[in-house]
């Protein structure tokens, strides 16, 4: 009888531990995967974002470099053009 | 309730007022960190997001997308040590 | 093509789709005049030209010569109400 509930408690210990070790293995890799996927697209979110004030930026200086270049060439263009009508009204 | 029941409800309680439950936690997060399990995962997650675009992912569509990789991808030594210790401390503590 | 030049291409293609890129030169241009960019610029051009003397600048010479200060000369306040009205249009109109 001694022999048959030891044999019996052990088979017992065995299949609880192997669902112990399953439901912990589940517990941890769901709980895991869940912090991961979060810090992950919280991640790509912040990254993105990032990119976005960068680029804006860029693009921002960009389009006054643009727009100083074509009105500096003009401006001097109009005053060369203006000194050179008052040097030869000058002369005149 | 069974006996059975009535042994796995002491033992469960046991391991959580011994902090046990919590310490075989710690172990298995620390050795899924140590075998390179959790940036396995953390590539998945960005390759996912790279394919779908990030404006298409919702955090439970990566949780679905990548949990059966991450289920398949936890090495066997990983679990077996994790059951020898789940022993260990069966063997010491749920005596007859 | 990377990230970065894709946003950028993307940006530009949605400011000059809508028509808000020349607006966005248009406020500039007012901008500059207003804050007397362009009269400090006209003088320092007029400076240039005495100091060469008419006969030895050309065009390109005089681009060169006031092209930093012109840059330069821009006040900050001014690039920033720009940028913040880019903001404020990619917030409203764009899904980057």
């Amino acid at each position: 009888e001694e022999a048959r509930r030891r044999q019996e408690h052990e088979a017992f210990l065995a299949q609880f531990g192997f669902s112990l070790c399953t439901e912990i293995i589940n517990e941890v890799l769901d709980e895991t995967i869940q912090e991961t996927a979060n810090s992950e697209i919280q991640e790509a979110v912040n990254e993105k974002a990032q990119r976005v004030a960068k680029c804006t930026e860029q693009v921002c200086s960009s389009l006054v470099e643009e727009t100083l270049n074509a009105d500096i060439a003009l401006l001097v263009e109009a005053i060369l053009e203006a000194e050179l009508q008052r040097i030869h009204k000058y002369i005149k | 309730m069974s006996k059975d029941s009535q042994m796995r409800a002491a033992i469960n309680q046991k391991l959580i007022e011994m902090g046990e439950r919590e310490r075989l936690k710690e172990l298995l997060r620390a050795k899924l960190v140590e075998c390179g399990w959790k940036d396995q995962l953390k590539a998945h997650c960005k390759d996912v997001i790279r394919e779908k675009g990030l404006e298409h992912v919702t955090v439970e569509d990566l949780v679905t997308e990548v949990t059966p990789k991450g289920r398949a991808l936890v090495p066997d030594s990983v679990k077996k040590e994790l059951l020898q210790r789940i022993r260990a401390f069966l063997a010491q503590h749920a005596t007859l």
